[in-house]
Protein backbone atom coordinates (compact mmCIF):
# COMPACT_ATOMS: atom_id res chain seq x y z
CA UNK A 1 0.00 0.00 0.00
CA UNK A 2 1.18 3.41 -1.06
CA UNK A 3 0.52 6.23 2.02
CA UNK A 4 -0.16 9.78 1.13
CA UNK A 5 0.28 12.18 3.62
CA UNK A 6 -0.69 15.96 3.61
CA UNK A 7 0.35 18.88 6.15
CA UNK A 8 0.03 22.35 7.08
CA UNK A 9 -2.77 23.78 5.04
CA UNK A 10 -3.69 21.03 2.66
CA UNK A 11 -4.16 18.83 6.43
CA UNK A 12 -6.64 21.22 7.28
CA UNK A 13 -8.46 21.80 3.92
CA UNK A 14 -8.43 18.20 3.18
CA UNK A 15 -9.23 17.57 7.06
CA UNK A 16 -7.01 14.15 7.30
CA UNK A 17 -2.89 13.44 7.67
CA UNK A 18 -2.94 10.62 5.89
CA UNK A 19 -4.49 8.28 3.85
CA UNK A 20 -3.25 4.42 2.04
CA UNK A 21 -3.88 3.91 -1.50
CA UNK A 22 -4.05 0.86 -3.58
CA UNK A 23 -1.79 2.10 -6.84
CA UNK A 24 -0.14 -0.01 -9.50
CA UNK A 25 3.59 0.32 -10.07
CA UNK A 26 3.88 2.76 -12.35
CA UNK A 27 1.02 4.80 -11.26
CA UNK A 28 1.28 8.80 -12.17
CA UNK A 29 0.89 11.42 -9.29
CA UNK A 30 -1.66 12.79 -11.96
CA UNK A 31 -3.65 9.45 -11.92
CA UNK A 32 -3.18 9.30 -8.19
CA UNK A 33 -4.74 12.51 -7.50
CA UNK A 34 -7.53 11.41 -10.01
CA UNK A 35 -8.17 8.05 -7.92
CA UNK A 36 -8.04 10.34 -4.71
CA UNK A 37 -10.42 12.78 -6.05
CA UNK A 38 -12.63 9.90 -7.27
CA UNK A 39 -12.39 7.94 -3.63
CA UNK A 40 -12.65 11.18 -1.27
CA UNK A 41 -14.23 13.87 -3.68
CA UNK A 42 -13.52 16.49 -5.94
CA UNK A 43 -11.88 19.17 -3.49
CA UNK A 44 -9.44 16.60 -3.53
CA UNK A 45 -8.11 17.49 -6.44
CA UNK A 46 -8.33 20.95 -6.50
CA UNK A 47 -6.40 21.20 -3.10
CA UNK A 48 -3.68 18.32 -4.41
CA UNK A 49 -3.71 20.38 -8.21
CA UNK A 50 -3.35 23.83 -6.48
CA UNK A 51 -0.57 25.55 -8.43
CA UNK A 52 2.34 26.13 -5.11
CA UNK A 53 1.92 22.84 -4.16
CA UNK A 54 4.70 20.98 -3.08
CA UNK A 55 5.15 17.02 -3.53
CA UNK A 56 7.93 14.59 -2.25
CA UNK A 57 7.93 11.11 -2.89
CA UNK A 58 9.81 9.06 -0.56
CA UNK A 59 10.72 12.43 1.33
CA UNK A 60 12.44 13.78 -1.62
CA UNK A 61 10.71 16.67 -3.48
CA UNK A 62 9.54 15.96 -7.03
CA UNK A 63 9.03 17.85 -10.19
CA UNK A 64 6.78 16.63 -12.96
CA UNK A 65 4.78 13.84 -13.29
CA UNK A 66 6.57 11.11 -12.13
CA UNK A 67 5.46 7.47 -11.66
CA UNK A 68 5.28 5.99 -8.28
CA UNK A 69 5.77 2.62 -6.52
CA UNK A 70 3.10 0.47 -4.74
CA UNK A 71 4.78 1.43 -1.16
CA UNK A 72 5.62 4.67 -2.19
CA UNK A 73 5.12 7.64 0.70
CA UNK A 74 3.80 10.69 -1.39
CA UNK A 75 3.73 13.84 0.62
CA UNK A 76 1.80 17.22 0.01
CA UNK A 77 2.38 20.09 1.06
CA UNK A 78 2.17 23.84 0.91
CA UNK A 79 5.43 26.24 0.58
CA UNK A 80 7.61 25.74 3.30
CA UNK A 81 8.07 28.26 6.21
CA UNK A 82 10.53 27.12 8.66
CA UNK A 83 13.27 29.28 10.73
CA UNK B 1 33.46 17.04 11.25
CA UNK B 2 30.45 16.95 13.66
CA UNK B 3 27.10 17.35 12.34
CA UNK B 4 24.24 17.92 15.12
CA UNK B 5 20.38 18.03 13.69
CA UNK B 6 17.78 18.12 16.47
CA UNK B 7 13.80 19.19 15.80
CA UNK B 8 12.27 19.34 18.92
CA UNK B 9 9.81 21.14 21.17
CA UNK B 10 12.12 21.87 23.93
CA UNK B 11 14.04 25.20 24.56
CA UNK B 12 17.80 25.10 23.03
CA UNK B 13 20.94 26.21 25.07
CA UNK B 14 22.80 28.54 23.68
CA UNK B 15 25.80 27.95 26.25
CA UNK B 16 25.62 24.44 25.35
CA UNK B 17 25.48 24.26 21.69
CA UNK B 18 27.94 27.16 21.89
CA UNK B 19 30.47 25.29 23.78
CA UNK B 20 29.96 22.46 21.76
CA UNK B 21 30.87 23.65 18.93
CA UNK B 22 33.65 25.61 20.20
CA UNK B 23 35.80 21.97 21.83
CA UNK B 24 35.43 20.56 18.18
CA UNK B 25 38.85 20.69 17.95
CA UNK B 26 41.61 23.58 18.75
CA UNK B 27 41.79 24.56 15.54
CA UNK B 28 38.65 26.42 16.06
CA UNK B 29 39.38 29.77 15.74
CA UNK B 30 35.43 31.12 15.19
CA UNK B 31 32.02 30.46 16.29
CA UNK B 32 29.06 32.02 14.19
CA UNK B 33 25.67 31.55 15.85
CA UNK B 34 22.09 32.55 14.99
CA UNK B 35 19.17 32.66 17.01
CA UNK B 36 15.68 33.36 15.21
CA UNK B 37 12.84 34.11 17.72
CA UNK B 38 9.26 34.72 17.39
CA UNK B 39 8.43 38.55 16.68
CA UNK B 40 5.43 40.06 18.33
CA UNK B 41 4.93 41.70 15.39
CA UNK B 42 4.70 40.43 11.59
CA UNK B 43 3.57 42.03 9.22
CA UNK B 44 1.61 44.60 11.23
CA UNK B 45 -0.80 42.03 12.71
CA UNK B 46 0.07 41.05 16.35
CA UNK B 47 1.27 37.47 16.99
CA UNK B 48 -0.14 35.40 19.82
CA UNK B 49 0.93 32.27 19.13
CA UNK B 50 2.86 30.91 16.21
CA UNK B 51 2.33 26.67 16.06
CA UNK B 52 5.21 25.06 13.90
CA UNK B 53 5.02 21.54 12.10
CA UNK B 54 7.71 19.63 10.12
CA UNK B 55 7.44 16.31 7.94
CA UNK B 56 9.19 14.18 10.74
CA UNK B 57 12.35 12.08 8.93
CA UNK B 58 12.06 14.58 5.64
CA UNK B 59 13.03 17.63 7.75
CA UNK B 60 16.15 15.84 9.16
CA UNK B 61 16.83 14.40 5.38
CA UNK B 62 17.21 17.90 4.07
CA UNK B 63 18.89 19.92 7.04
CA UNK B 64 21.43 17.22 6.98
CA UNK B 65 21.70 17.75 2.86
CA UNK B 66 21.99 21.54 3.71
CA UNK B 67 25.01 21.16 6.04
CA UNK B 68 26.78 18.70 3.96
CA UNK B 69 26.52 21.63 0.99
CA UNK B 70 27.49 24.24 3.39
CA UNK B 71 30.51 21.87 4.51
CA UNK B 72 31.50 21.72 0.48
CA UNK B 73 31.43 25.24 -0.17
CA UNK B 74 33.43 26.24 2.78
CA UNK B 75 36.28 25.12 5.74
CA UNK B 76 33.58 23.70 8.48
CA UNK B 77 35.36 21.92 11.89
CA UNK B 78 31.40 21.54 13.38
CA UNK B 79 27.54 22.88 12.42
CA UNK B 80 24.60 22.56 14.24
CA UNK B 81 21.27 22.72 13.68
CA UNK B 82 18.19 23.38 16.07
CA UNK B 83 14.67 23.96 14.89
CA UNK B 84 11.70 23.96 17.56
CA UNK B 85 8.13 22.79 16.62
CA UNK B 86 4.83 23.06 18.33
CA UNK B 87 3.42 26.45 20.12
CA UNK B 88 5.80 29.07 20.42
CA UNK B 89 5.30 32.08 21.87
CA UNK B 90 6.80 35.82 21.39
CA UNK B 91 10.40 36.03 22.85
CA UNK B 92 10.76 32.47 22.11
CA UNK B 93 13.28 30.56 20.31
CA UNK B 94 13.00 29.17 16.93
CA UNK B 95 15.90 28.15 15.48
CA UNK B 96 19.01 27.81 15.82
CA UNK B 97 22.14 27.74 13.71
CA UNK B 98 25.94 27.09 14.62
CA UNK B 99 29.26 26.88 12.49
CA UNK B 100 32.56 26.56 14.01
CA UNK B 101 35.32 26.81 11.46
CA UNK B 102 39.24 28.32 11.38
CA UNK B 103 38.64 31.06 10.11
CA UNK B 104 35.72 33.85 10.53
CA UNK B 105 34.51 34.19 6.82
CA UNK B 106 34.35 30.50 6.15
CA UNK B 107 31.72 30.49 9.78
CA UNK B 108 29.77 33.84 8.89
CA UNK B 109 28.77 32.62 4.92
CA UNK B 110 28.24 29.15 6.34
CA UNK B 111 25.98 29.99 9.03
CA UNK B 112 23.75 32.34 6.86
CA UNK B 113 23.70 29.86 3.94
CA UNK B 114 22.66 27.35 6.29
CA UNK B 115 19.76 29.74 7.07
CA UNK B 116 18.78 31.03 3.84
CA UNK B 117 18.74 27.46 2.42
CA UNK B 118 16.81 25.97 5.83
CA UNK B 119 13.98 28.79 5.30
CA UNK B 120 13.03 27.75 1.93
CA UNK B 121 13.90 24.02 1.60
CA UNK B 122 13.39 22.68 5.45
CA UNK B 123 9.44 20.89 5.68
CA UNK B 124 8.83 23.26 8.35
CA UNK B 125 5.27 25.25 8.34
CA UNK B 126 4.14 27.74 10.38
CA UNK B 127 0.86 29.17 11.28
CA UNK B 128 0.41 32.45 12.88
CA UNK B 129 -2.54 32.95 15.44
CA UNK B 130 -2.70 36.62 15.70
CA UNK B 131 -5.73 38.82 17.51
CA UNK B 132 -6.87 39.45 13.75
CA UNK B 133 -7.27 36.03 13.27
CA UNK B 134 -5.19 32.41 12.23
CA UNK B 135 -3.30 32.07 9.24
CA UNK B 136 -0.78 29.64 7.28
CA UNK B 137 2.36 32.04 6.60
CA UNK B 138 3.46 31.32 2.88
CA UNK B 139 7.12 31.35 1.59
CA UNK B 140 8.54 35.35 1.59
CA UNK B 141 9.89 36.16 -1.67
CA UNK B 142 12.53 38.06 0.54
CA UNK B 143 13.57 34.37 1.41
CA UNK B 144 13.51 33.10 -2.00
CA UNK B 145 15.81 35.14 -3.55
CA UNK B 146 17.79 34.85 -0.36
CA UNK B 147 18.34 31.38 -0.84
CA UNK B 148 19.01 32.31 -5.20
CA UNK B 149 21.92 34.67 -4.24
CA UNK B 150 23.69 31.79 -3.55
CA UNK B 151 23.33 29.96 -6.79
CA UNK B 152 25.56 32.55 -8.38
CA UNK B 153 28.26 32.16 -6.15
CA UNK B 154 31.11 30.08 -6.98
CA UNK C 1 19.26 50.88 20.29
CA UNK C 2 21.75 49.43 23.13
CA UNK C 3 25.41 49.23 23.15
CA UNK C 4 27.52 47.07 25.20
CA UNK C 5 31.37 47.50 24.78
CA UNK C 6 33.41 46.09 27.43
CA UNK C 7 37.39 45.00 27.32
CA UNK C 8 38.52 42.65 30.22
CA UNK C 9 40.90 40.24 31.27
CA UNK C 10 38.18 38.29 32.38
CA UNK C 11 35.81 35.53 30.48
CA UNK C 12 32.31 36.26 28.59
CA UNK C 13 29.50 34.27 29.28
CA UNK C 14 27.85 33.56 25.76
CA UNK C 15 24.81 32.89 27.30
CA UNK C 16 24.41 36.24 29.47
CA UNK C 17 25.63 38.25 26.25
CA UNK C 18 23.00 36.19 24.00
CA UNK C 19 20.10 36.83 26.69
CA UNK C 20 20.92 40.26 26.98
CA UNK C 21 20.60 40.72 23.50
CA UNK C 22 17.77 38.93 22.74
CA UNK C 23 15.96 41.06 25.32
CA UNK C 24 16.59 44.36 23.99
CA UNK C 25 12.71 44.20 22.47
CA UNK C 26 10.53 41.59 21.08
CA UNK C 27 10.61 42.99 17.79
CA UNK C 28 14.05 40.97 17.86
CA UNK C 29 13.45 38.08 15.40
CA UNK C 30 17.54 37.38 14.90
CA UNK C 31 20.71 37.55 17.35
CA UNK C 32 23.97 36.61 15.69
CA UNK C 33 27.03 35.99 17.46
CA UNK C 34 30.81 36.03 16.30
CA UNK C 35 33.22 34.43 18.69
CA UNK C 36 36.91 34.00 17.99
CA UNK C 37 39.22 31.93 20.00
CA UNK C 38 42.74 31.64 20.16
CA UNK C 39 43.78 28.42 17.80
CA UNK C 40 46.87 26.19 18.11
CA UNK C 41 48.31 27.02 15.31
CA UNK C 42 49.06 29.74 13.48
CA UNK C 43 51.04 30.05 10.21
CA UNK C 44 52.26 26.89 10.91
CA UNK C 45 53.77 27.77 14.41
CA UNK C 46 52.49 26.38 17.51
CA UNK C 47 50.67 28.69 19.74
CA UNK C 48 51.08 28.82 23.55
CA UNK C 49 50.15 32.15 25.20
CA UNK C 50 48.60 34.92 23.02
CA UNK C 51 49.36 38.26 24.76
CA UNK C 52 46.80 41.14 24.01
CA UNK C 53 47.57 45.22 25.20
CA UNK C 54 45.03 47.76 23.94
CA UNK C 55 45.11 51.78 24.09
CA UNK C 56 42.69 51.87 26.99
CA UNK C 57 40.06 54.80 25.58
CA UNK C 58 40.57 55.49 22.35
CA UNK C 59 39.90 51.65 22.14
CA UNK C 60 36.13 51.83 23.36
CA UNK C 61 35.75 54.77 21.22
CA UNK C 62 37.21 52.99 18.00
CA UNK C 63 34.82 50.19 19.00
CA UNK C 64 31.97 52.82 19.65
CA UNK C 65 32.44 54.06 16.54
CA UNK C 66 32.34 50.95 14.41
CA UNK C 67 28.97 49.95 16.14
CA UNK C 68 27.58 53.38 15.19
CA UNK C 69 28.54 52.90 11.67
CA UNK C 70 26.52 49.47 11.63
CA UNK C 71 23.53 50.70 13.28
CA UNK C 72 23.80 53.49 10.42
CA UNK C 73 24.12 50.78 7.67
CA UNK C 74 21.67 48.32 9.16
CA UNK C 75 19.09 48.24 11.49
CA UNK C 76 20.28 46.84 15.10
CA UNK C 77 18.22 46.74 18.20
CA UNK C 78 21.11 45.81 20.07
CA UNK C 79 25.08 45.18 19.83
CA UNK C 80 27.65 44.04 22.19
CA UNK C 81 31.45 43.82 21.65
CA UNK C 82 33.74 42.00 24.21
CA UNK C 83 37.18 41.77 23.98
CA UNK C 84 39.72 40.47 25.97
CA UNK C 85 43.71 40.96 26.91
CA UNK C 86 46.36 40.17 29.07
CA UNK C 87 47.28 36.67 28.34
CA UNK C 88 45.30 34.01 26.49
CA UNK C 89 45.75 30.05 25.27
CA UNK C 90 44.85 27.65 23.03
CA UNK C 91 40.97 27.36 23.22
CA UNK C 92 40.32 30.68 25.08
CA UNK C 93 38.10 33.52 23.51
CA UNK C 94 39.18 36.72 22.66
CA UNK C 95 36.30 38.48 21.17
CA UNK C 96 32.28 38.43 21.12
CA UNK C 97 30.63 40.39 19.07
CA UNK C 98 26.78 39.92 19.24
CA UNK C 99 24.36 41.88 17.11
CA UNK C 100 20.31 41.69 17.58
CA UNK C 101 18.21 42.84 14.78
CA UNK C 102 14.66 42.32 13.50
CA UNK C 103 16.13 40.74 10.34
CA UNK C 104 18.35 37.68 9.95
CA UNK C 105 20.06 39.66 6.60
CA UNK C 106 20.77 42.51 9.01
CA UNK C 107 21.91 40.81 12.10
CA UNK C 108 24.61 38.82 9.73
CA UNK C 109 25.88 41.61 7.90
CA UNK C 110 26.60 43.89 10.76
CA UNK C 111 27.72 41.24 12.89
CA UNK C 112 30.70 40.24 9.86
CA UNK C 113 31.39 44.08 9.54
CA UNK C 114 31.89 45.02 13.18
CA UNK C 115 34.45 41.85 12.69
CA UNK C 116 36.42 43.33 10.48
CA UNK C 117 36.33 46.55 11.36
CA UNK C 118 37.85 45.68 14.32
CA UNK C 119 40.37 43.73 13.25
CA UNK C 120 42.01 46.73 11.27
CA UNK C 121 40.73 49.49 12.90
CA UNK C 122 40.33 48.89 16.79
CA UNK C 123 43.42 49.75 18.98
CA UNK C 124 44.16 45.81 20.41
CA UNK C 125 48.33 44.52 19.72
CA UNK C 126 48.60 40.30 19.98
CA UNK C 127 52.60 39.12 20.79
CA UNK C 128 52.19 35.31 19.95
CA UNK C 129 54.54 33.16 22.22
CA UNK C 130 55.64 30.10 20.36
CA UNK C 131 58.12 27.47 20.66
CA UNK C 132 59.94 29.26 17.94
CA UNK C 133 60.16 32.04 19.95
CA UNK C 134 57.92 35.58 20.65
CA UNK C 135 56.88 37.76 17.75
CA UNK C 136 54.59 40.77 17.15
CA UNK C 137 51.63 40.30 14.92
CA UNK C 138 50.98 42.61 12.61
CA UNK C 139 47.59 43.16 10.20
CA UNK C 140 47.01 40.47 7.81
CA UNK C 141 46.78 41.08 4.09
CA UNK C 142 43.24 39.54 4.19
CA UNK C 143 41.93 41.55 7.28
CA UNK C 144 42.30 44.83 4.81
CA UNK C 145 40.48 43.49 2.32
CA UNK C 146 38.03 42.24 4.37
CA UNK C 147 37.20 45.67 5.38
CA UNK C 148 37.55 47.21 2.37
CA UNK C 149 35.51 45.12 1.06
CA UNK C 150 32.36 46.91 3.18
CA UNK C 151 33.26 50.02 1.50
CA UNK C 152 32.15 49.94 -2.16
CA UNK C 153 29.12 48.50 -0.86
CA UNK C 154 26.29 50.81 -0.97
CA UNK D 1 53.08 69.17 29.51
CA UNK D 2 52.07 67.00 26.15
CA UNK D 3 52.15 63.21 26.87
CA UNK D 4 53.70 61.02 24.00
CA UNK D 5 52.36 57.06 24.98
CA UNK D 6 53.82 53.86 22.98
CA UNK D 7 52.63 50.55 22.80
CA UNK D 8 52.88 47.03 21.69
CA UNK D 9 56.91 46.18 19.67
CA UNK D 10 57.32 50.56 19.56
CA UNK D 11 56.76 50.42 23.96
CA UNK D 12 59.46 47.04 24.07
CA UNK D 13 61.75 49.03 20.84
CA UNK D 14 62.20 52.27 22.90
CA UNK D 15 61.76 50.31 26.64
CA UNK D 16 59.19 52.94 28.14
CA UNK D 17 55.48 53.44 27.73
CA UNK D 18 55.15 57.09 28.03
CA UNK D 19 57.33 60.21 28.26
CA UNK D 20 56.23 63.56 28.90
CA UNK D 21 57.73 66.24 26.70
CA UNK D 22 57.36 70.24 27.04
CA UNK D 23 55.67 71.47 23.42
CA UNK D 24 54.70 74.60 22.07
CA UNK D 25 51.19 75.27 20.85
CA UNK D 26 51.42 74.53 17.05
CA UNK D 27 54.44 72.38 17.12
CA UNK D 28 54.28 69.41 14.44
CA UNK D 29 54.21 65.63 14.70
CA UNK D 30 57.79 66.01 12.52
CA UNK D 31 59.31 68.50 15.32
CA UNK D 32 58.33 66.51 18.35
CA UNK D 33 59.81 63.29 16.87
CA UNK D 34 62.86 65.39 16.65
CA UNK D 35 62.77 66.96 19.95
CA UNK D 36 62.44 62.99 20.89
CA UNK D 37 65.41 61.57 19.07
CA UNK D 38 67.94 64.47 20.51
CA UNK D 39 66.34 64.16 23.61
CA UNK D 40 66.43 60.22 24.09
CA UNK D 41 68.61 58.79 21.76
CA UNK D 42 68.81 58.13 17.48
CA UNK D 43 66.67 54.73 18.11
CA UNK D 44 63.87 57.44 18.78
CA UNK D 45 63.78 59.16 15.57
CA UNK D 46 64.08 55.66 13.76
CA UNK D 47 61.27 53.66 15.36
CA UNK D 48 58.61 56.80 15.47
CA UNK D 49 59.50 57.11 11.84
CA UNK D 50 59.07 53.83 11.04
CA UNK D 51 56.84 53.54 7.92
CA UNK D 52 53.95 51.58 8.87
CA UNK D 53 54.09 53.40 12.24
CA UNK D 54 50.16 54.36 13.26
CA UNK D 55 50.18 57.76 15.01
CA UNK D 56 46.60 58.95 17.39
CA UNK D 57 46.42 62.60 18.64
CA UNK D 58 43.74 62.58 21.88
CA UNK D 59 42.72 59.18 20.58
CA UNK D 60 41.83 59.81 16.88
CA UNK D 61 43.92 58.54 14.49
CA UNK D 62 45.76 61.52 12.00
CA UNK D 63 47.60 61.41 9.21
CA UNK D 64 49.91 63.67 8.01
CA UNK D 65 52.45 65.88 9.86
CA UNK D 66 49.60 67.88 11.91
CA UNK D 67 50.51 70.23 14.38
CA UNK D 68 49.49 69.93 18.54
CA UNK D 69 48.86 71.71 21.39
CA UNK D 70 51.09 71.41 24.27
CA UNK D 71 48.55 68.95 26.22
CA UNK D 72 47.80 66.64 23.50
CA UNK D 73 48.14 63.30 24.02
CA UNK D 74 50.39 61.49 21.10
CA UNK D 75 50.16 57.98 20.61
CA UNK D 76 52.86 55.93 18.35
CA UNK D 77 52.25 52.39 17.68
CA UNK D 78 52.60 49.63 14.83
CA UNK D 79 49.20 48.82 13.27
CA UNK D 80 46.54 46.51 14.98
CA UNK D 81 45.79 42.76 15.34
CA UNK D 82 42.70 42.43 17.31
CA UNK D 83 39.87 40.16 16.67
Amino acid sequence: MATVVLFASIREDLGTDEVSCDIEAGTRVSALIEQLATRNGPEWGAVLRAENIKIAVNQELISGDVELGPDDEIAFFPPVTGG
Amino acid sequence: MDFRILVQEEPFSQQAEYDALRSNSLSVGAVVTFAGTVRDINDDDTVKVLHLEHYPGMTEKELSKILEEASDRWQVLGATVIHRVGDLYPGDEIVFVGIASQHRGDAFQACEFVMDYLKTRATFWKKEKTVQGDRWLTTRQSDVEAAESWESDP
